[in-house]
């Protein structure tokens, strides 16, 4: 008797369970908050040195400071910069392009380090034929250089576009969380770099009220734009073990406002498939008992 | 800093910025260029504190700042200024503290005039020999003394008049040169009469309160508009936000860095940042003070321990050939009455035993014959001249990429070309070791490489992970690092190169009887060596530095070293961190398990205090100013001085103590004379001696501005400023002069986190050279518009010394400022890159002239006029034609830029 | 390869029936160590970019060093590390390092590899000579007793104990032109 | 304030410095410059580092472009197709007597299969490690199912096809034609739940649809390829096939379109518009073709073609949909954002609660 393999992929719970693990430690995340974000980079150095990741390649983009402007193989943390016009009614200094009268303008810049979400329903991991990608012990989801193949499919599969193939190398390749490390009780390298703060991590648990307390305190400030992102265990894929604080919408950052596992779908595609694979055979059957036009 | 308080280094520490209540970070982009110091300023805004970012543009500093103040360059002494203006005027000064621990109540002699009085420069102004005569700067009463640091005089006319009028008077009466005095007063204040006349009632009209109150008094918000472009109604919430943050309950921590030194007036940026400290009664105390924000891991212990042409270890000058005959004309005229200066000729004479051990003797004057002498002025950009002059035949680049990194690269890549021979020591091919064969002059055909006859050696050099050391933080703070693996093929410490040098060198002068030689032979140098590489052990060196007595054992503090060569010590200051032979710089008790102090982590100079000065932590009385500013106080029961940090203070010396007459040195400090090193034990807000370039701060133009100078209109530049106009260094002209519109804009050179100074430590890393990959150049969408620059295009940047190119980043972040009436707009440059490593661009001090603040003798990058057009720059022979063009077009002489007095 | 540990078998032998987890782990992954779990030799640093002064934590393993992070017990740096002090690694053991002395002849075209003791011997010869030709005892009458012939630029990358090596042999040598970053 | 004080017994209040606030210009109010207040600026061309605009991060896709290749890919959707959908008919034709439509379509199928596996692993980053395909069965990877599938599917087509050329062992052939016409369907349709169990919009937001489209497809193709070979005599199923193949697949691809909602502009650019147009022109011939082509040789060759190209086609003119919605952020952003305001309009209905979740209503560009 085989329990049903689709259960996990919509229930509530812990993902390290679900994956056969038992008497496993407690789940790990990333509470990145980008309201204390300087900027530094460090956690994208400081990952690349533990985790011997390649350069990505020089290229001067225009994009504010951000350099290397996204996830991928090569940069499993990525720091984005936005520059925004924004009404402060302080700075009086900036003037018009057309010498008219300085306008009431000044400008925020917000930096956010982002990271695989190490998705509750990952379908990096759910889509994989080799096994290569796995649920950890503690929660997250891995990549097994040793057994991926190359095959492709969890990158178009993730919806916030953090996995991706490496050129030369032909693997798939992104953020384990260090892995490696945690299984000594060390940090993540880039948590560990992180001059303000800004990435912690530890427990999931933890996590989340640590951030809810620091939303509570933000919006007792009147920094009314923070909201949380991938906290809520009920949103689209379940929650995510990295989630975040943002001052503007998701997409501003790049991004997905309301992802979904796309695997969520997956009972319904595959019924679909029998009916239409039905429909061939039957199809045919018939063909072949009536008489041809 | 050294002036204003007695010694030049941060005041506090970095964790420390977690208790001010404000942080105002001025000249300085704290977040980018020192990251992880920078969350103590997190810290303390997680406990609301208010941080005031004040900045040109608008950077990850001001991201996160309450306020932001976008500045025009080389117009921070008119900002601070009236800031101080405005405290005074409003009574905001902390009146107790401004008493009992400034000079303010100080009566100035009669001669002294301000430039309130001649339009713009102050009394003893000599415009032939581009200095000042500081005598009529003195405190009233005493005989006037020379101060400590004013030995290096040129041989000038006026100095031999007065010899031959009977030279008697030299000492007393000496004419200022360049010099470094700035730096001489790292540890220790300059000297005054012991005894001056106060007025505590801060009433007297020549009181040092009511001088800088009249010489403050034009700095008004309508003044600081027009010339810095800050609107009235932001610079008043800053100096409400100051004001509101200072005081008895309240302190607020100032933190700056090369963009405040590197102007033509650099120094007096941080004269103006003490006098406002000192009103606001910040210093010495807990969230408090300045910190000096320094970019290289050991640049605060190269100046302690200095590779400076000014110095000897510990700050003690290096004699000068017209004054310093001998030991005791040197001692008389560097040490001081009062304070911890008074103890020089203990400091010289243990240097020198530690130098020449037992040929140094009381009758050779313990060989103080042997240290060279200055002339004048010798610093880096005096030798690029001498190369150019061929005077300088022989250099070492230890380290450092002056191709790239120094104001003015072409000079100094044609400096290095007229060398018989170059040393560079680094860890890969940075310019500075290639310009011979791909240098920008190759390309445009100025050089040809089989022309240039220097000889080139580069030697690769070892990592910090390879040697045993210590680094000097930005807060004094010495901490060691371990050899983790000895360095591999031929890389070699410095440590390593410079020991075997000298043996190398002592071998083969051994034998010579040549008197030029015996410096060298009789020098103490037999380090003992370790390891396959024979390195020199460097804990060896350190326990000479820190050094010894007669019988060998360790010295714990200066206070135990002697006048008769019965002690030796490699630099006074760093006295005590090998106490009991233990090295203390290598203590590393966890932070979590001490105070935030962390007195048992490392060691810092003077005598592990963490903040200094921290006796005016304490009222007069020896009690906390406030509940919650308690960091050192007078315990009645023990009768000694207690708190947090080891006290900057005598412990044992009641805050009631009054020092019998005829005291000298530290027996003649009171018991609020929280000063110590000062030769009056006060924080000074006039300076009577020690800068050339006045008492006070005043704001001058940079030497390249298109802006008059409002605040003196008739004094457009830093008088005595040092300029150098020769070929391939010329000035712009001056505001209102022809050919001055042919340079509209405002040029400034920065930092990115992702790079190092001048690269070689980041441009040659892949990690870091994907992050910034190529030079850029910063302009609002404003001047993108007036020029067509297109963002993500190129756009070349020209000034009468060289030609760059940069991709353009058109970014809100620089704002065009109003400034005088007009539109002005400013261009950031960041200066990491060169045309070697792996992340390649132009050098931005290809653009920068070379003209000095007097004081210091650091180059105006900071703030410089030029041009910016759309597209990349002309290659080959059609480069140097460019800026030829420009040159001519502007009308540029060899007088442009030259002026000693006048304004435009 | 052993049947039993295929995974698809073991996703019927543990409770990972969905094939997300315990059944797949390789081997290699089990057996997967840290760096900084198996280093011989665990040496405490201060980082060499800016005066922050962070303290770090280098993992040495077979005479290599093969890892560079921060020191938790620094007050100053409380563990942390800016991208260029996170580089070290790359800066003390990457490919951009050279190993080799290098000399250009005056009017060559290009380098010369030169072994390091000659190397040393040749600048101690250039060293002495300079000094020579270019003594001074008096300028303008006033005893001065050095050269201006020989400069040094650098120290403010360097250890105290260095910058004490070179400012004591310049000096006993009669330099003065002796310069550092701190005016840069 | 800093609310820590420095007291004679030490600090007191600590907070760590992760609770800062951040600058003043956090507060609310932050005013989106429409690209449009800037200096001319188009997609592409910026002037200046561009205000961040609504709904995007310099215009940067939120997914990740799928790493799959052309002809690889579409090549092995429309080869299982065929290959499954071969099968079946070559059973059929085996147990009507059609012994030249069967050894055509059993070859055919044994071919494509054996090709496609080809293209599989040719599309593989580590061709080496295209066994370990195998090294797990997961049912919620279609690719793993597919795996299975056409590893069962082409030892069994092969022995069909090489028993019926050979005329060695024809029981066994016979059953491999049977057990390859039982793996024929889901190998010709779970390719649909392949692409759509993935984030990019033109096949995720399709995958209601897409399985009718693939198995419409993919009977086109196998018909097609019978008219092709088989004897004018035995070509009456494959004709009546083709037609119904091709009208269904006409028809279920328009249907597909009507209901996947913004992703669909995204057939209507570059390549995929060309195929796309290219696939329906086919199949309008193909279908009409075989309806005529009772005689003719040549018509039904042309038959044929058509509807194999026009299947091919279809498959390729999907893919290249897929790959231009994942490298506009357009197609991700709005349609979530559409479902989250339809949601904050409707809060009691999560966004877990509906499994086939309506498509967000195409709401064109912002």
């Amino acid at each position: 008797m085989v329990a049903n393999p689709f259960a996990s992929l919509l229930e509530h719970g812990d993902p390290a369970t679900a994956a056969g693990y038992v008497d496993h430690p407690p789940r790990m995340g990333f509470f990145t908050d980008t309201s204390v974000c300087i900027g530094c980079k460090a956690c994208e150095v400081a990952c690349k040195e533990w985790n011997h990741v390649p350069e990505g390649g020089l290229q001067f983009t225009g994009m504010s400071y951000d350099n290397t402007v996204g996830l991928g193989a090569d940069t499993w943390r990525h720091v984005a910069f936005i520059e925004q016009r924004k009404r402060v009614g302080q700075q009086v200094t900036g003037a018009a392009a057309d010498g008219a009268a300085p306008a009431e303008s000044g400008i925020r810049w917000l930096m956010a380090s982002d990271v695989c979400k190490h998705c509750t329903h990952a379908a990096c991991l759910d889509v994989c034929p080799t096994g290569a990608l796995f649920r950890t012990e503690f929660g997250t989801v891995v990549v097994q250089e040793d057994v991926c193949n190359g095959c492709g499919y969890c990158i178009p599969a993730c919806p916030y576009g953090v996995i991706d193939q490496r050129h030369g190398d032909g693997r798939a390749w992104k953020c384990t969380l260090c892995y490696d490390r945690l299984g000594v009780g060390a940090e993540p390298a880039c948590a560990k770099a992180c001059p303000t703060d800004s990435i912690q991590f530890g427990t999931l648990e933890e996590l989340h009220l640590r951030a809810d307390r620091r939303l509570a305190q933000l919006h007792g400030a009147g920094v009314s734009d923070a909201r949380l992102y991938g906290r809520d265990p009920d949103d689209g894929v379940g929650g995510d073990g990295a989630f975040f604080l943002l001052l503007d919408e998701p997409e501003v950052y790049g991004l997905p406002p309301d992802p979904i596992v796309t695997t969520r779908d997956l009972p319904a595609m595959w019924r679909r498939v029998a009916t239409a694979a039905a429909l061939v055979a039957g199809t045919v059957a018939v063909s072949f008992t009536r008489k041809a036009p | 800093m050294g002036t204003s308080f007695g010694r030049g280094g941060a005041t506090t520490f970095q964790q420390d910025l977690q208790n001010a209540d404000c942080i105002l970070i001025e000249g300085s982009n704290m977040a980018e260029c020192h990251p992880v110091g920078f969350q103590w300023v997190m810290e303390a805004k997680a406990r609301g504190a208010t941080l005031v970012h004040v900045d040109p543009r608008y950077t990850r500093t001001s991201a996160l700042a309450d306020i932001h103040v976008p500045i025009r360059v080389g117009t921070d002494i008119a900002f601070l200024g009236g800031i101080v203006n405005y405290v005074i005027e409003h009574d905001a000064y902390f009146h107790d503290y401004v008493v009992a621990f400034t000079n303010a109540p100080t009566i100035v002699g009669e001669e002294f005039k301000d430039t309130e009085d001649l339009d713009g420069v102050f009394s003893g102004l000599d415009a032939d020999q581009r200095s000042y005569d500081p005598a009529s700067w003195q405190y009233e009463g005493g005989p006037v003394q020379a101060a400590s640091g004013q030995r290096e005089q040129e041989f000038d006319e006026k100095l031999r008049e007065r010899e031959a009028q009977g030279g008697g008077e030299k000492r007393h009466q000496p004419s200022v040169a360049a010099a470094g005095r700035g730096e001489s007063h790292g540890s220790g204040g300059a000297s005054v009469p012991a005894s001056v006349k106060r007025d505590e009632t801060l009433q007297h009209p020549r009181c040092v309160f009511q001088i800088v109150k009249r010489h403050f008094s034009r700095y008004t918000p309508e003044l600081v508009e027009q010339v810095c472009g800050i609107p009235q109604e932001l610079f008043l919430k800053v100096c409400r936000t100051l004001t509101e943050n200072s005081g008895r309950e309240r302190t607020t921590a100032m933190a700056y860095a090369v963009g405040w030194t590197q102007h033509s007036v650099g120094v007096q940026y941080i004269r103006t940042a003490a006098i406002l400290q000192l009103l606001l009664g910040n210093m010495g105390r807990p969230g408090g003070g300045i910190l000096a924000l320094r970019g290289h891991a050991s640049i605060q212990g190269s100046t302690d321990i200095p590779t400076l042409y000014n110095l000897l270890p510990g700050y003690i000058p290096m004699p000068h050939a017209h004054q310093d005959e001998d030991l005791d004309m040197f001692i008389e005229g560097a040490s001081t009455e009062k304070g911890y200066w008074g103890g020089m000729r203990s400091y010289m004479v243990s240097l020198l035993k530690a130098w020449w051990g037992p040929h140094a003797t009381e009758d050779n004057d313990f060989c103080f014959d042997y240290l060279p002498r200055l002339t004048g002025s010798h610093s880096t950009y005096e030798t690029v001249m001498a190369q150019l002059d061929g005077e300088c035949k022989g250099y070492f680049v230890v380290g450092e990429n002056p191709a790239v990194g120094s104001a003015n690269a072409a000079m100094q890549r044609l400096g290095m070309a007229n060398l018989d021979w170059l040393v560079v020591r680094d860890f890969s091919l940075i310019e500075s070791a290639t310009w011979w064969k791909d240098g920008p002059e190759i390309e445009t055909g100025e050089l040809q490489t089989e022309d240039i006859p220097t000889e080139v050696f580069f030697f690769p050099a070892a990592a910090h992970t390879e040697k045993n050391g210590s680094f000097t933080n930005t807060q004094r703070m010495l901490q060691w690092h371990h050899a983790a693996v000895e360095p591999a093929a031929d890389a070699r410490s410095e440590l390593w190169f410079y020991y075997h040098l000298g043996r190398i060198i002592r071998e083969k002068l051994a034998g010579s009887t040549d008197e030029m030689d015996r410096p060298v032979l009789e020098l103490q140098w037999d380090y003992p060596t370790e390891g396959a590489v024979a390195e020199p052990s460097a804990e060896a060196v350190l326990a000479e530095i820190n050094g010894w007595d007669a019988e060998g054992r360790p010295l714990a503090s200066y206070e135990q070293l002697n006048e008769d060569g019965s002690t030796a010590c490699g630099c006074w200051i760093y006295c005590g961190v090998y106490t009991t032979g233990v090295n203390q710089a290598a203590r590393r008790k966890p932070g979590q398990e001490q105070s935030w102090v962390a007195p048992e982590w490392g060691w810092a100079w003077p005598a592990n205090r963490r903040i200094i000065y921290n006796r005016a932590s304490a009222d007069r009385e020896g009690k906390p100013w406030s509940e919650r500013k308690a960091y050192i106080w007078w315990d009645d029961e023990e009768a000694k001085w207690v708190g947090h940090d080891v006290p900057d203070f005598d412990p044992a010396k009641s805050p009631w103590h009054r020092p019998p007459a005829g005291a000298t040195g530290a027996e003649a400090l009171a018991g609020d004379d929280a000063f110590v090193m000062q030769g009056d034990g006060k924080g000074w807000l006039y300076v009577p001696s020690g800068l050339t370039d006045g008492p006070l701060p005043a704001h001058y133009e940079p030497q390249d501005s298109p802006f008059p100078n409002l605040v003196y209109p008739h004094q457009q530049r830093n008088p005595v400023r040092q300029v150098f106009s020769r070929r391939h260094n010329r000035y712009h002209p001056g505001p209102g002069q022809p050919g001055s519109e042919i340079f509209p804009y405002m040029l400034t050179t920065y930092r990115l986190t992702e790079h190092h100074t001048a690269g070689g430590m980041s441009r040659w890393l892949s990690y870091l050279s994907e992050l910034q990959p190529e030079m850029f150049c910063e302009v609002s969408p404003e001047l993108a518009a007036e020029r067509g620059l297109e963002h993500n295009g190129w756009a070349t940047v020209i000034t009468a010394r060289g030609v760059i190119e940069a991709r353009v980043m058109v970014t809100d972040r620089v704002a065009p400022l109003e400034v005088q009436g007009r539109m002005l707009h400013q261009i950031g440059l960041p200066y990491h890159w060169g045309p070697n490593g792996y992340a390649k661009g132009d050098a931005a001090n290809e653009l920068a002239n070379i003209s000095l603040d007097p004081n210091s003798h650091i180059q105006e990058v900071k703030a410089m006029s030029g041009d910016i057009r759309p597209g990349r720059r002309p290659r080959g022979a059609a480069r140097t034609a460019l800026v030829e063009e420009y040159i001519r077009r502007a009308g540029i002489t060899p007088e442009t830029g030259m002026e000693v007095r006048g304004g435009r | 390869m052993n049947i039993a540990q295929w995974p698809v078998r073991r996703q019927r032998t543990t409770g990972d029936v969905s094939g997300r987890g315990v059944a797949v782990k390789s081997s290699k992954t089990e057996r997967l160590t840290p760096r900084i779990a198996d280093a011989d030799e665990v040496v405490k640093s201060v980082c060499p970019y800016c005066a922050v002064g962070c303290g770090q934590t280098v993992f040495v393993r077979d005479e290599k060093v093969v890892q560079i992070e921060g020191d938790p017990d620094s007050p100053v740096s409380r563990g942390r590390l800016c991208p260029k002090g996170s580089a070290s690694l790359q800066l003390t053991t990457g490919e951009a390092r050279r190993y080799e002395v290098l000399h250009r002849r005056p009017h060559a075209t290009d380098w010369e590899v030169l072994d390091l003791e000659t190397a040393m011997d040749m600048v101690a010869e250039r060293v002495i000579k300079t000094r020579r030709e270019t003594w001074q005892w008096e300028q303008d009458g006033k005893r001065v007793r050095r050269t201006m012939g020989i400069a040094s630029l650098g120290g403010a990358t360097l250890d105290n104990e260095e910058n004490y090596l070179m400012k004591k042999l310049y000096t006993a040598l009669g330099a003065i032109q002796i310069e550092n970053q701190a005016r840069i | 304030m800093n609310e820590t004080d420095v007291t004679k017994d030490g600090q007191r209040h600590v907070r760590p410095g992760r609770e800062a606030t951040t600058g003043v210009h956090t507060g609310p109010g932050v005013e989106h410059v429409p690209s449009a207040a800037r200096p001319a600026r188009g997609r592409g061309e910026q002037a200046m580092v561009p205000a961040a605009e609504f709904g995007s991060y310099y215009g940067k896709p939120i997914i990740n472009q799928p790493v799959w290749e052309s002809p690889d890919i579409p090549g092995y959707l429309f080869l299982g197709g065929l290959a499954g959908s071969s099968a079946v008919i070559a059973a059929g034709a085996q147990v009507t007597g059609r012994r030249g439509l069967a050894r055509v379509a059993k070859v055919g199928a044994a071919a494509s299969a054996a090709l496609s596996t080809v293209a599989l692993v040719h599309d593989l980053g580590r061709r080496g490690r295209f066994l370990n395909m195998l090294r797990t069965f997961k049912p919620t990877s279609p690719m793993s199912v597919g795996s299975w599938i056409l590893a069962s599917f082409g030892p069994a087509a092969a022995v069909a096809a090489g028993s019926d050329l050979t005329g060695v062992a024809p029981g066994i052939g016979a059953a491999a034609t049977v057990g390859a016409a039982v793996l024929g369907p889901p190998l010709a349709t779970y390719t649909a739940a392949l692409i759509s169990d993935t984030a990019v919009p033109a096949w995720h937001d399709a995958h209601r649809d897409m399985p009718f489209v693939f198995a419409a497809s993919a009977v086109t193709s196998a018909a097609g390829l019978g008219m092709l070979g088989a004897p004018v005599e035995e070509r009456g199923p494959v004709r009546l096939l083709g037609a119904l193949g091709g009208a269904a697949e006409l028809a279920t691809e328009r249907l597909m379109e009507a209901r996947m909602g913004l992703a669909r502009e995204a057939f209507d650019e570059g390549r995929a518009a060309r195929y796309h147009k290219g696939a329906q022109a086919l199949l309008v011939a193909g279908t009409l073709s075989s309806l005529t082509a009772r005689r003719s040789r040549f018509l039904g060759a042309v038959a044929g073609a058509s509807l194999l190209a026009g299947s091919a086609l279809t498959r390729f003119a999907i893919f290249e949909a897929g790959l231009a919605s994942a490298k506009d952020p357009r197609y991700t952003v709005v349609p979530q954002r559409a479902r989250l305001e339809a949601r904050r309009t409707r809060p009691s209905e999560g966004p877990r609660s509906n499994g086939d979740h309506p498509a967000a209503p195409p709401t064109g560009t912002e």
